[in-house]
């Protein structure tokens, strides 16, 4: 009897990557391509990543921010977004802030998220790093991991029906792959052909829980298959793979082709959040490992074989974004925190006549100072 | 005027609402050709084809998930939930997503989805098709929650919905679905979002009703008006949100308080109509307020007519209430 | 790039059968081992469905029962139970009645269950076909679809953590491969290797929606490399080519190899339930095809080819079964609906003082007599 | 006696059944060697082994699913659920399966699952890990609600649910995990579900209330009790099956109810127990019943304090009840 799944078939389990050990580019590899101004830009990108983490993390470990969650080693990851225009849609989890970075979201929009004070963009509704950028396709996120996944496909879908050939790009971790959300997403969107691309950090990890605690399937790219549309692995610390990736799935996905899923093998180097210790749960070596791959330095060294990379054109780019964000910071810690009156908009798009009732009714007390207001 | 009933009545607001606007799409398990199990969509897949009128595989997480990814891309999805028992699937969606997406975001994205479904009992559904899940909504802000009891308030209610900025959960009384007639204007109308309608005057107890309970606590007001009680009676049409001006004017006037649903009694809709009295009118009260109810157990096949709230049963609290 | 799912491998589409028309078994096709006694003993259980069903549905449509569902076309997959031991458990769905039948579960306590009678072993308290038997190990069938797959994922898992060799089987339809659930129990499946079989009926219906607006995947089977365990496509309409994959199947499982999905593809004849009417969005032609591939004729043309069908025989089964039914729908229309306080018990295991008012409450009213009681 | 926070005393209450009963098994997200989120699991993977400490796929509806599975066959699972906050996609397995098992199939299967889950306000955790869902759970029939506040309570509270027969939703206050300290006996112990416990005598008016709230009550009851008032306060402890006795009791004698929790006001557990009040004790009532709790809003993140019922809130809530 035929039993699917037996003999794992080596070519579904191949990594794709396009950036050599030395920077250049495999030879076979049909880069994508990528001007020298993108390419620094995108260096850019990826290097503020890095350097806003650094920093948001020492704030949170000297007690002046909440909470922090960090991307090192990932950051490749969300500059797949170059593949897009500005018009798609990006349905992020909470580990992409370059993506959003990159479609234009402000470093002080994003600071002010992170203090949540009065000039949050959402208000201080949220905890650290649930960004919500409008202006930048760059959809609300949410902690609930995975309700992304049809949001994006219903966004997607509807494109199609209002017949634009708008995408979206949805990204998610593959401990989010083992979440009903996930599969329903998939589904729906191999169905009615969503132009939807399926982006799934797998970097290892879900908090404390390794790969092979998440699923016994042997790849996540495999798991395309359930949904009778194409999946790929792909080198999630190869920035030019990734791009490479993401423009075939986008060009597959407007042409109307439908969805595409791409696994992104990455490894999650820092702690889940600033509140996690992974020395409990994994060796300290493992993340050691993976800082030879940084991506970062991967795209150094091809810029360098392709010739653009300038010391001065690093330092420059570091001082440029350090100072952008010692002024963010200067001015979000100033902020105080939203007017409380302001607790009782949005919920509707009018406020019902009980909810104005609680409003005044908090509005008459007291005011009560909060001990951590703004910060 | 035409006289409809409630299925008819929502399939003549979801007609003039598909022709009226472009945006409104409808989906949902079996809801294209088939027309949706109680019909309720029926003749609109052949008018507005398969791109507006979907099919959708089996998950109601994938139905009100991509729905609210639809509406914030700016169409107007009008999702059927088959019955009201099968939308826990998609709870995350509807209670975490949903009902904060405005809120979350500081405003800057919204998703006014209608979700239409069927609940309660008396069709012999058992267990799993017979629910009234209303008070997890009503628990949820950011959600609106709408009880029509007739085929006039179903179509303008529906209608008020659709074209509303906020996500409302509507709950269809199927056990009426048919036998609930009535005259109903041909063409657009609404009924707004909030206002309770008085459906009997009375000086003696108000009694608070929505959806199907309406039509059991108007036989059991004819049943004790013979023997002369005067009840005043309410169809809430709306539980969120609440017209708490004619709940308390009328129970100000009453002093007496008698609610009807058929949820489970503990910490049901009712539970928030008295605790709403008896924070604002209590002075005024001249007997306990009574709830009559389902009982606090799974709903029940064989006994179904036991369990839920009979004109006997209100009539008797009434009764009671009133002679207090 | 590598996309994974381009080429439809045509092994994983194979459908594995073992009756050939002339009721000869496939000359390489391993069959299952198979005594005279049983190979009869599974025809009178093909039988007692169908005519089951046949009368059922009768009586329905003459309003002296509430509901139906029938089995027309599926009854082989029923029997896959053949392949287990009494102490394994079945997760049924609502479309499985053989499975209890040949478990033990009496025609008696069927028919009482569809009437909520007194006598119904669940005590009236759900619609017609929901069963429960525990003397079975035939777990309580609720509406929701998909719920029971992760439960029998947890019941199987629980007799691997208490060391017993039980195994769990578990039936479903191929829309509900479609939820949430289907996703979950599967992945748990695999990262745990629960001794679990997961058997869809791909009967091709959903209510109205065909397979092609439930899944884009090409087929069932497919879907089980995405957990990293066994798939195959078997002729559900074929008894010996059933038992012989769940043979396989509860193998592995009891050897500790883990889970196996077994897509069993078949056509659902009748309507999804006595309130559906097919001819709305389907050709009526469609289910006569699926006439010629009756499984019932398949395996008396395989009995016939073994020498061991007796004309008598059938009859005699017929006769039997009819009686039975005869017997039981006479007792069980007699009986009436469950008393009143039984209402309140079996909420939890004693009644709380609050729920003892609620039964005081309605056992002091004047009794209500039921409009429907026990019909 | 050992001085134990309540994270301590759910992990001693743990350890202590996994060690006198082999059929309690603790399943979720990161709670094998990581110990939880929270360290409420810390050190059980050690002594009991991956077969009963289990780290599971991340996907709540397959925690509870399972756990349902497991305890139809025999096994007594404890699953975590992270944060109250994400037990939704749990909802279906959990209102639809485990409360009804027993009674669908005519008390043929029970599944007597303990889950555990932290829940409120008060960390710093926005919309999604601050919620207060129990009311969803008290409305659902065959589920018990327990809710403890202290480390004593917890640990008896926890042993009672395990070695009981019927499905718990055991909610855990985190934000009082750490800092709600006291003595708890070592070894065995239970404290039985469904008995309140009253927290502080007084004459002048019922406080209820529950999970980390109680403390906030305390330290009003404190505030208003420097002025002269004499409040009485209830720890209700579990929610369901409600200890109606004791809740009537006390206001009969008092002549006032304030009700305190977390929850959003409306349909809130604090519904249920204003109408039980007016229901059964409205004629002892001297002032109307208050509601002090969450506003309708998701819960925020900068204004979490505002939102949160504050000792102030809750202090002028008993004072303007008294003095009504
Ligand atoms: C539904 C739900 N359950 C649990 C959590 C708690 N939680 C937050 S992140 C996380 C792990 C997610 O892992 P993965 O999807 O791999 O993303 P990564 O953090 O690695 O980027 C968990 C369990 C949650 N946010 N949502
Ligand atoms: C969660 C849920 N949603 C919707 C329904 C309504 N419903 C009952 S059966 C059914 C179709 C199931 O199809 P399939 O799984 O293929 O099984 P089949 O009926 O073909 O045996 C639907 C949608 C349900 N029972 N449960
Ligand atoms: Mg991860
Ligand atoms: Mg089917």
């Amino acid at each position: 009897m035929l039993m699917t799944g037996r003999q794992p078939s080596s070519s579904e389990d191949e990594l794709f990557s396009l950036i050599e050990d030395d920077g250049s580019v495999a030879p076979d590899g049909r880069p994508p391509v990528l001007s020298e101004v993108d390419a620094l830009r995108l260096f850019r990108a990826l290097l503020q990543v890095r350097l806003v983490d650094e920093r948001m993390m020492k704030l949170q470990r000297q007690g002046r921010l909440g909470f922090y969650m960090q991307s090192m080693g990932e950051e490749a990851t969300h500059l797949a977004v170059h593949a897009l225009r500005p018009s798609d849609w990006v349905f992020p989890s909470y580990r992409e802030p370059g993506a959003a970075f990159y479609r234009g979201y402000s470093l002080k929009d994003f600071t002010n998220q992170l203090f949540g004070n009065a000039e949050d963009p959402i208000k201080g509704r949220q905890m650290p790093v649930h960004h919500s950028a409008r202006s930048a396709n760059y959809v609300s996120i949410s902690s609930p991991v995975g309700t992304q996944i049809p949001q994006a496909v219903g966004m997607a879908w509807a494109a199609k029906i209002s017949q634009k050939d708008d995408v979206a790009l949805v990204y998610f971790g593959e401990g989010t792959t083992s979440t009903g959300q996930f599969h329903v997403g998939m589904n729906f969107a191999g169905v009615f052909k969503a132009p939807c691309i399926f982006l799934c950090r797998n970097n290892g990890y879900a908090i404390s829980t390794g790969y092979q605690h998440q699923t016994a399937s042997r790849s996540i790219a495999v798991k395309a298959l359930a949904y009778g549309m194409p999946g790929v692995r792909v080198d999630g610390n190869d920035l030019l793979a990734m791009i490479s990736a993401t423009e075939e799935a986008v060009a597959r996905a407007r042409a109307g082709d439908g969805p595409t899923l791409i696994e992104a093998v990455t490894y999650r180097r820092a702690g889940h959040s600033s509140s996690d210790d992974p020395n409990v749960y994994r060796d300290p070596n493992e993340p050691k490992e993976w800082e030879r791959r940084d991506p970062i330095e991967r795209w150094k060294r091809y810029l360098v074989a392709r010739g653009i990379y300038e010391e001065a054109i690093e330092s420059q780019y570091r001082q440029e974004i350090g100072e952008e964000i010692v002024a963010a910071l200067a001015h979000a810690e100033k902020i105080g925190p939203p007017a409380v009156e302001t607790l009782f908009d949005d919920v509707f798009s009018e406020v019902p006549v009980e909810l104005e009732g609680q409003r005044q009714e908090l509005l008459a007390l007291p005011r009560y100072v909060s001990p951590h207001g703004g910060s | 005027m035409p006289v409809f009933n409630i299925i008819q009545a929502v399939n003549d607001a979801l007609r003039i609402e598909m022709r009226r606007d472009s945006r409104v799409v409808v989906l949902g398990e079996d809801v294209g050709k088939f027309g949706g199990v109680f019909r309720a969509t029926s003749g609109l897949f052949e008018e507005f084809g398969g791109e507006r009128v979907i099919d959708t595989p089996l998950a109601e997480a994938g139905i009100i998930g991509t729905a609210i990814g639809m509406a914030l891309y700016g169409l107007k999805p009008v999702p059927e939930i088959q019955f009201a028992d099968f939308i826990y699937p998609a709870f995350d969606q509807i209670v975490n997503e949903l009902a904060k997406f405005r809120y979350r975001s500081g405003g800057q994205y919204t998703a006014p989805v209608v979700i239409r479904t069927p609940y309660g009992g008396g069709i012999r559904g058992g267990h799993y098709h017979s629910q009234s899940p209303e008070a997890y909504f009503a628990h949820t802000p950011g959600l609106k929650v709408v009880i029509p009891s007739n085929p006039y308030d179903a179509k303008g209610l529906l209608l008020a919905a659709i074209r509303g900025e906020d996500p409302v959960i509507f709950m269809e009384p199927k056990r009426v679905y048919r036998a609930a007639k009535g005259e109903v204007p041909e063409g657009d109308y609404t009924v707004p979002i909030g206002e309770a309608k008085v459906v009997r005057e009375g000086r003696q107890v108000t009694v608070l009703c929505y959806g199907a309970m309406v039509h059991t606590v108007i036989e059991a007001a004819e049943k004790v008006a013979a023997d002369g009680f005067d009840p005043e009676i309410i169809d809430l049409r709306t539980l969120l949100p609440l017209d708490t001006e004619a709940v308390l004017t009328s129970v100000r006037k009453t002093g007496r308080a008698v609610i009807a649903h058929e949820a489970p009694k503990t910490c049901g809709y009712g539970a928030e109509l008295a605790a709403l009295i008896a924070e604002r009118a209590l002075m005024q009260l001249e007997a306990p307020i009574v709830r009559v109810t389902g009982f606090d157990t799974p709903f029940p096949y064989s006994l179904e007519n036991e369990y839920l709230p009979s004109p006997e049963r209100v009539a008797k609290a009434i009764r009671d209430t009133v002679r207090f």
